[in-house]
């Protein structure tokens, strides 16, 4: 199990080395010039200039990149442009919100899509069956944007239960984490069924049913954790679905945190900060995929003992 | 595409501001404390008035931080922590006589000295202060005493006193500049009624009750927070909902659903934040003056004011809107005439109409009114495409272009408001042959000498009766010469909860929370 | 005496597995561990031995499926095992693979037909369309089946009707050697003895050679001129089936032979029974593979390996006994 | 014993021969039949296509025409989903708007699925180091927040419907490359491939001819999932101002426009809204359907 | 004398498919003797499996459904008995081993659980008791190291072990009726031959009846005191296994028996039988074995034969065994 960890732990280095190289390019490729953003639009050419090389960007692009990667090794993610704060500090105070937003969001669409998944795939054919397998296609079909703002109209300004946005107690997060967990739930369902559909017909559980088992048993010990590893598998994925849907969620309802913070990066186009933002964006899903390869191998004592 | 501010050059407009003013306010209990909740349009960017350049931050700093002068409701300049002020008459020299016995929260003294090392800092051009601009004209700073100060500029500048009122000018405490550094912008340290307490990016602005402020009895709440809530239905739902007490702006689609219900009031006040359609003066077709009058007589305005701005807009008159200092009503009307227009693009031999852009930036309120100025000149033949654009690459598009042969721009829909009140900042920074992009805004390539020689006068004097004279000129000439289709002057829209008073929208767009009071 | 159709001289297949955190440390899978044989035109070589023990390795690497890690494998006079595979692809007509699962070795995509052209299409074989299509269906018909099944697809077909399919196939190109790798394993008995006698009857009416890869003594013996016996990626034992079948040398040949079951109720068998399974050929035992299993094991098993040698006349094995 | 037996043994074999032949096509058929839901979707999505072809000449009304008169008026018999901002008739914008969502999301998709499919095939059929840079690749755009991606996209190449096109199927790729690599990899190890290469078969025809169909199945249930959400990217593009240019009647731009009206005029979100969604269900549906009945596992 | 523990009647079970219904079992007799091994012969597909899975009531997972006749155990009916009531019979009084040592393990948990789980269950042993219980039946099956077996995964074992595990796990509550469906099949003759030694001696100690099902003539000669031969879901013949072997009745038996290879007897040419078996959808109309056989006539294309004794405790179902018709 070390030897696994360290092996998946070390596999993720030439990914992120990929990742940084794309992001960086990726950034450069967008048009508009940082020097003239920073500048204002009332400098004169000059001026621009002279930013633009007390920013270094007239070096050529491969130093650029190892500069910035120099940097990041030394924990130095540079300077806002917009803010001229270090980016480092910017992206504290917005990494805990997305973070338990979406942690939030995966915990409650893990439980309920398991739950919706688990019940309709027992009961096949049934009612319990159609009814949650026609609320998981619904939620992955509703534009989150506007499944967003409906919420909002109804549990907010109607029912005035839940505050409209903003960051802060419990309450503020129950709206946001379900219109960002809506989709995933309603994928993590309809995989849950597949998989205990699959692990029904395994000849195993025909074993334990023959052993004298009762259902609920049969459904729980032998079913439930071996249909749990190919969706745990998925939950790593849908992260990253999470990660990128909190740029429109965040938008939505006002959530200071790295997505709404990315957004308003690229409209100024504030490299620094967004070339970070994207590195911690796609260094949270390497990382949570990571966890997610372990427990993996945790479940799955195959691998584990190798 | 009406609301005052969403559609302006923000975030990284030229000038946009607030002044505050106190008022007397009483206590009430429709709200069981004293901490006031204010949603704004958009984040924070910072805390130093010397290095900011959007309205909204200027809002946030304008509780906390003062200057020598300010604005009233009206735009026009009155004094905060000068008592009193005079300038020469070559308009070179301002000598500002301060306020006694007034401490910065830090307990640092508000003197001359702290004055100059303000002024000097803005002044100096190695501090790379995004207002640097405003001062850079500042030969010198003299302490006279301890409370009188002189500024001494290079050139005449008649307009100076303005550029003082500006939120730009406002004052940091000289111990926090030295302690904090660049820091600053995080660690405002003012004379104003509100004392700064915690930033927390992306989230909030808030700032609690200063015990000890200049004023008597003010302010009368105990904590202000700024919130951004960018989503116009997430800013109204918090309204309604009671989750803040003053939102801003009101999205004018809203305001019939809102206003008057469930203890809510909307406030729409006349601004100086103009709506204009820029067209490209140096390039066909535009640079034929009778295709840009036919475009102003092709658009209803009266309809645009209707679907593009619920009905809060109000007529443009002038190049500059009448709140604003040296304002002249002019003759001539563009009222819609479309046979009018119709005939003057025969003339000019656009019978058929042409084919052009109309680019913009990309919020949906700006998408609605470029839409609605598409479907206008559909009707004398102009096939107009939008291009809206998300900010990065507007920049790059119209303030990259060096030549102004090289500019692609052709009719660019915009907003401007002159954050100084006076006239030269709503009409240079646009018109004046030297303000071509990249240098400033003049995004309708607009070059005329005569203009230039009175915008040129308007600025070489002090005295209000030359200067007036020569903006009426310059107002008539541009009026004529139409390089906008002049669409009209927006109204300030502000939500807030019955038992809030004393916060204002000034008419520049900016915020003004000294004298909030519940009751 | 004829030289032989192919002569397969000390092949190994080591499968190498990455071991440790870089997959730095190598280590093998001796799955083909220094195996000889000779196949004579026209005879029938059986191949026996438990799951795992080589067998089919050993057949792949014939037609180069699977890269020979060491040795030669001649082919009339041509060593193929350093060919490129375009200096191969002309001798792939000339040996034919017949597969244990008729389920998986048939596209299910592909009609009867279809599957049948492939490797006349391959290899050219055929410029005009309706020729090929005749010979398709003289193909079925030789296999048993008829023309009209040409149009259908597999799943349709019962598992011996798809063995059939898969003769038919490997005979398209007239092949001079076919190996059969457990072509009746997956067979009901009733099915399998039908193929079986196909099997022996193309045999005779093409004179062709066969490699015929099984587990099932029994089946070997019925079909088979000379047998070998594989263990642990060796061959242990391999003489005239008569021999092997009536007095073998090797103690795993055997306890093997002594395992197999006989539908006869009355016969009252002495087993001997084998302890435990076979090693994993990811670390063989040292010396006689067989000697952690075998009750004759002495001293020199745990430490020599035995040579492989004729102890008779044409009777080969490899063990200390003897 | 009767002579009889042959003729009644070839009869019995006859009677097999007259069966229908079983394509694997009309095999898929039999089962697709049996998802009731499936079908209605397919025809929903049929209504769909036809309302995108021959919508812009059968609406009532035309689609840019302004209207300042009738503004924001409800749903009525005169404008069956009501009238929007500048008066127009949000039912005719909504039919022709499927021209425009259909197109954005099945063009996509396809180029999706093509780019997806050939570096999926590539990379699982010949492994090793083209293998490991296609799916470093692939997991780097993964690991990258979708929308982000489109959003960068389209900031380099401007708004857009084609751009919007571009940047949802570079986004689509990764997960094509990914499915088609899988069954590349489990077909590769399939006994009829290992046939074909005993043939002699050149990896070109084992490739294309052998391998790819198989991966079809897999295609088309991810393909016609992807529609949907691709639809529902495009709109989100739209919402955050980056989509389809006006006075296009996409439907997440007139969702967009719209949202500013939300309790006052609600029906100007509500008919695009509705369309999204009804649309990538249908989508989403006919792709259960068709897993269910392209599922080799699922039999009865 | 012989006391019947199992009787099966006229048992019919149908799945009802998409493509129609599939009478996979069609009018099954048999009984098991109490203490006896019954082999159970066929072609893949003629029912052997269904037929156990009938008893074992564990259909619930597919589409089939018994539509008639009667299961008696120890004299009650099982066709009609309530899930609950079934589900103590089930691994307690009649236990199953499958054919698939590799897959009828559930990989991610350790076998010692997976044996207890059953013994808690049906004897209530507590926790320790169940765990010296556990590894004395891995003991018994001659598993060894069993006390470290118990804590491992199956994908540590070979597949005999495992098959060993599964005999184990079967015989933990002393089931009076063990049903062994291929049990053999996917393992190498040595290992074969371990485990059929195995489940003999078990035998001769414990005395349970064994329902052996396999298509291995060569296994039920060995280990078998009965033989019952399934053709298209149906029995063909019974008898015991001497009365099989050296006396069969029944065509499809007797080409089966011709048509193994038997080790050490030559013949140059298998006998085989033509044809394949009818498919599900396609059945004729009498005898279902009549279209493969050499001896069919008119009646056999019309009419089901039914069974006509032989000898004594042996019958088959063919015309040519009705003394009256002939
Ligand atoms: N590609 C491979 N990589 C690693 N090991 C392999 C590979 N192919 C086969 N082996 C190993 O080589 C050994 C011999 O395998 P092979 O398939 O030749 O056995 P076999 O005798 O044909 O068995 P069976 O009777 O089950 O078909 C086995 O231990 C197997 O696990
Ligand atoms: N779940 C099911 N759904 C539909 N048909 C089934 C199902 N299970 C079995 N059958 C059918 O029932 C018939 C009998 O199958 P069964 O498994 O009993 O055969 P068997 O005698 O055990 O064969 P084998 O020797 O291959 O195990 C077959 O035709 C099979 O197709
Ligand atoms: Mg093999
Ligand atoms: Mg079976």
């Amino acid at each position: 199990m070390l030897n696994y960890t360290i092996k998946r732990v070390l596999g993720v280095i030439p990914t992120l080395i990929l990742i940084s190289i794309f992001v960086f390019l990726f950034i450069h490729l967008i048009p508009g010039d940082p020097a003239r953003i920073v500048a204002g639009e009332d400098a004169t050419a000059a001026d621009v200039e002279l930013i633009r090389e007390e920013l270094g960007l007239n070096r050529p692009l491969h130093i650029q990149y190892i500069n910035y990667i120099k940097g990041i090794l030394n924990g130095d993610l540079g300077i806002s442009l917009k803010t001229k704060k270090p980016v480092l500090e910017e992206i504290k105070n917005r990494f805990v919100p997305t973070f338990t937003l979406t942690l939030f969001s995966i915990f409650w669409s893990v439980v309920f899509g398991l739950l919706i998944g688990i019940v309709s795939a027992v009961n096949r054919g049934k009612w319990q069956d159609y009814t949650g397998m026609f609320a998981a296609v619904s939620g992955i079909s509703l534009p989150s944007f506007w499944l967003g703002l409906m919420l909002v109209q109804i549990f907010s300004v109607k029912l005035g239960w839940l505050p409209t946005g903003g960051y802060g107690t419990f309450k503020h997060f129950i709206l946001p984490s379900m219109t960002l967990g809506a989709g995933v739930a309603a994928v993590i369902a309809r995989f849950a069924r597949s998989s205990v559909m699959d692990i029904l017909k395994e000849d195993y559980v025909r074993t334990a049913r023959a052993k004298g088992l009762m259902q609920k048993i049969v459904v729980w010990r032998h079913v439930f954790r071996n249909a749990l590893i190919p969706i745990v598998t998925m939950v790593g994925l849908q992260f990253g679905f999470l990660l990128g849907g909190s740029v429109v969620i965040e938008t939505v309802f006002s959530w200071p945190g790295m997505g709404s913070l990315l957004i308003d990066s690229v409209a100024f186009r504030d490299y620094p900060m967004i070339q970070s933002e994207i590195l911690i964006f796609s260094l949270q899903f390497i990382i949570i995929n990571l966890i997610v390869d372990l427990l993996y191998a945790v479940l799955n004592p195959e691998i584990s003992y190798k | 595409g009406c609301g005052s501010k969403d559609d302006n050059e923000a975030p990284d407009q030229g000038q946009e501001e607030t002044t505050e003013k106190p008022e007397e306010n009483n206590e009430s209990a429709a709200k069981d404390n004293k901490d006031i909740v204010v949603a704004v349009q958009d984040t924070f960017i910072s805390m130093d008035p010397h290095d900011t350049n959007d309205t909204l931050s200027y809002s946030a700093q304008k509780a906390m931080m003062q200057g020598l002068v300010g604005f009233d409701k009206e735009m026009n300049v009155i004094p905060v922590l000068a008592e009193s002020y005079e300038a020469n008459d070559e308009a070179t020299e301002f000598t500002f006589k301060l306020r006694e016995g007034i401490k910065f929260h830090d307990g640092t003294d508000f003197n001359a000295e702290a004055v100059k090392v303000n002024v000097d800092r803005l002044a100096n051009p190695e501090n790379r202060l995004k207002r640097h601009s405003l001062f850079a004209i500042v030969d010198h700073t003299e302490v006279v005493d301890e409370y009188t100060v002189k500024v001494v500029l290079k050139e005449p500048f008649g307009a100076m006193i303005n550029n003082f009122a500006h939120p730009a000018a406002m004052m940091h405490s000289p111990k926090a500049l030295e302690e904090f550094g660049k820091e600053v912008s995080r660690n405002p340290v003012g004379t104003g009624p509100f004392v700064f307490e915690e930033w927390v990016s992306g989230s909030h602005v808030k700032m609690v009750k200063n015990e000890n402020y200049w004023k008597p009895d003010y302010p009368k709440v105990d904590s202000v927070t700024f919130k951004p809530v960018k989503e116009n239905g997430s800013r109204i739902a918090m309204l309604q909902t009671k989750e803040s007490d003053f939102i801003y702006p009101v999205p004018t689609e809203q305001v019939k659903a809102i206003d008057g219900k469930d203890g809510v009031v909307v406030e729409a006040e006349p601004s100086i934040i103009v709506r204009y359609l820029a067209m490209n003066t140096n390039k066909e077709p535009f640079n034929d003056v009778r295709v840009r009058q036919a475009v102003n007589y092709a658009i209803n305005k009266e309809a645009f004011k209707k679907v593009v701005c619920g009905g809060y807009l109000e007529k443009m008159d002038s190049i500059i809107a009448p709140n604003t200092q040296f304002y002249s009503k002019q003759e001539k009307s563009y009222d819609f005439n479309l046979e009018k227009a119709k005939e003057l693009m025969k003339e000019a031999g656009y019978e058929n109409g042409f084919e052009t852009e109309i680019w913009s930036n990309n919020s949906s309120n700006v998408i609605k009114a470029t839409e609605f100025l598409q479907q206008q000149l559909a009707q004398i033949g102009i096939k107009a495409n939008l291009v809206p654009m998300e900010s990065g690459t507007r920049l790059e598009r119209i303030w990259s272009v060096e030549n102004p042969d090289d500019a692609e721009l052709q009719m660019y829909y915009a907003g401007w408001s002159p954050s100084t009140g006076d006239a030269d900042w709503g009409i240079r920074p646009l018109f004046a042959g030297e303000s071509f992009p990249p240098n400033s805004y003049n995004t309708a390539y607009y070059n005329n000498e005569e203009a230039d020689k009175w915008i040129k006068k308007g600025i070489a004097t002090a005295d209000n009766e030359e200067r007036r004279e020569a903006y009426e000129k310059v107002q008539e000439i541009i009026w004529n010469d139409a390089p906008w289709a002049f669409l009209g002057v927006s109204m300030t829209m502000g939500g807030r909860q019955e038992y809030l008073e004393g916060v204002y929208l000034l008419p520049d767009g900016s915020l003004s929370v000294e004298e909030a009071e519940i009751k | 005496m004829a030289k032989p159709l192919l002569e397969v001289k000390n092949i190994k297949k080591y499968f190498p597995v990455k071991k440790g955190i870089l997959k730095k440390k190598e280590e093998f899978v001796r799955a083909v561990d220094d195996v000889s044989f000779d196949i004579y035109k026209g005879e029938t070589l059986g191949l026996v031995g438990e799951s795992g023990c080589g067998k089919s390795t050993t057949g792949r690497m014939l037609l180069k499926l699977i890269e020979p890690t060491d040795g030669q494998i001649i082919f009339q006079g041509k060593d193929i095992s350093k060919m490129t595979e375009d200096e191969i692809r002309p001798l792939r007509k000339d040996i034919q693979m017949i597969f244990q699962d008729p389920y998986a070795s048939l596209n299910p995509r592909m009609t009867v037909g279809e599957i049948i052209a492939e490797p006349l299409i391959v290899h050219e074989m055929y410029k005009d369309s309706e020729e090929m299509k005749k010979r398709i269906h003289e193909l079925l018909n030789m296999v048993g089946l008829s023309s009209y099944h040409s149009v259908r697809y597999p799943h349709e077909f019962s598992g011996g009707q798809r063995q059939r399919i898969g003769i038919a196939r490997a005979l398209a190109v007239k092949p001079k050697l076919i190996i059969a790798d457990e072509p009746v394993s997956a067979l009901d008995v009733s099915i399998q003895s039908q193929v079986l006698n196909l099997m022996q009857d193309l045999q005779r009416d093409l004179n062709l050679t066969y490699l015929f890869i099984a587990h099932d003594l029994s089946v070997v013996e019925h079909i088979s001129d000379r047998v070998g016996v594989m263990y642990l990626g060796k061959i242990v034992e391999i003489t005239d089936k008569d021999t092997l079948y009536d007095k073998p040398l090797h103690p795993y040949t055997q306890a093997l032979l002594s395992a197999v079951p006989v539908p006869n109720p009355r016969i009252e068998k002495k087993r001997i029974i084998l302890e435990g399974s076979i090693p994993s050929p990811l670390n063989p035992p040292k010396g006689c593979a067989f000697h952690t299993r075998c009750k004759h094991a002495k001293d020199i098993c745990k430490k020599a390996a035995p040579e492989f040698k004729e102890v008779e006349a044409k009777h080969y094995t490899a063990c200390h006994l003897y | 014993m009767s002579q009889r037996t042959t003729k009644e043994k070839n009869d019995f074999n006859q009677e097999e021969k007259m069966e229908d032949i079983r394509t694997p096509f009309s095999e898929f058929w039999r089962k697709f039949k049996k998802q009731k839901t499936a079908i209605v979707a397919g025809i929903f999505i049929c209504l769909f296509f036809i309302a995108a072809i021959i919508g812009p000449y059968i609406v009532p009304y035309d689609i840019a025409e302004p209207d300042y008169d009738h503004v924001l008026e409800g749903p009525s018999g005169k404008h069956w989903f009501g009238t929007d901002a500048y008066g127009r008739d949000i039912f005719s914008r909504v039919v022709v708007g499927a021209r425009i969502s259909l197109a954005v999301g099945l063009s996509s998709v396809v180029v999706g699925a093509i780019l997806g499919a050939i570096l999926g095939l590539i990379s699982g059929y010949y492994g090793g180091w083209i293998d490991n840079v296609i799916m470093r690749i692939a997991d780097v755009l993964f690991a990258f927040p979708g929308i982000i991606l489109a959003i960068g996209i389209i900031a380099i190449l401007g708004p857009g419907l084609y751009n919007v096109v571009f940047a949802v199927a570079i986004f689509s790729t990764p997960m094509f490359a990914r499915i088609v690599r899988g069954s590349t990899l489990a077909i590769k190890e399939t006994v009829y491939v290992e046939v074909a290469k005993s043939i002699g078969t050149k990896d070109k025809r084992v490739m294309f001819k052998h391998i790819l169909p198989g991966t079809f199945s897999g295609i088309i249930v991810y393909f016609t999932m992807r529609i949907g959400t691709s639809i529902l990217t495009a709109s989100s593009l739209s919402f955050l101002g980056m989509g389809a240019q006006p006075p296009t009647p996409e439907w997440g731009a007139m969702l967009s426009s719209g949202r500013d009206y939300l309790g006052v005029a609600s029906h100007i979100t509500f008919f695009p809204g509705m369309a999204i969604f009804v649309t990538v269900l249908a989508f989403n549906l006919l792709g259960d359907g068709l897993r269910d009945a392209l599922d080799p596992k699922i039999d009865n | 004398m012989d006391k019947k523990i199992l009787e099966i009647k006229n048992l019919k079970t149908h799945f009802f498919t998409d493509n129609g219904t599939v009478k996979a079992v069609d009018g099954v007799d048999i009984h098991i003797n109490e203490g006896e091994t019954l082999g159970v012969v066929g072609e893949s597909g003629s029912g052997k499996s269904v037929t156990s899975l009938s008893i074992m009531g564990l259909l619930n997972d597919t589409s089939g459904r018994i539509v008639d006749g009667k299961i008696e155990f120890q004299g009650r009916n099982l066709v009609n008995l309530k899930e609950e009531d079934m589900r103590k019979i089930r691994g307690n009084d009649i236990a199953m081993i499958f054919q698939e040592p590799m897959t009828s393990l559930n990989p991610v948990l350790r076998i010692g659980k997976q044996i207890s789980e059953a013994i808690k269950l049906h004897l209530k042993y507590d926790k320790q008791k169940a765990k010296e219980h556990t590894i004395n039946m891995l003991k018994l099956v001659g598993i060894p190291r069993a006390e470290n077996i118990y804590s491992e995964f199956p994908f540590q074992l070979s597949g005999g072990m495992r098959q060993r595990v599964m005999i184990a796990m079967a015989m933990a509550c002393n089931p009076k009726l063990l049903i062994a469906d291929e049990p053999t099949t996917a393992l190498d003759v040595t290992i074969q031959a371990q485990i059929l030694d195995l489940m003999k001696k078990l035998k001769e100690d414990v005395g349970t009846a064994i329902m052996f099902v396999t298509h291995d003539l060569g296994v039920v000669a060995e280990m078998c005191d009965r033989v019952v031969v399934m053709y298209a879901g149906r029995v063909v013949e019974h008898g015991d296994v001497y009365q099989i072997f050296e006396n069969p009745k029944h065509p499809y038996t007797k080409g089966l028996l011709k048509s193994v290879p038997v080790l050490r007897q030559k013949v140059d040419r298998l006998a085989s039988i033509p044809g394949n078996v009818p498919s599900p959808k396609n059945m004729p109309k009498g005898c279902k074995f009549a279209p493969r056989c050499e001896n069919a006539f008119d009646k056999c294309w019309e009419e089901e034969p039914s069974f006509y004794d032989i000898e004594e405790n042996h019958s088959s179902k063919c015309w040519l065994c009705n003394r009256k018709s002939l």
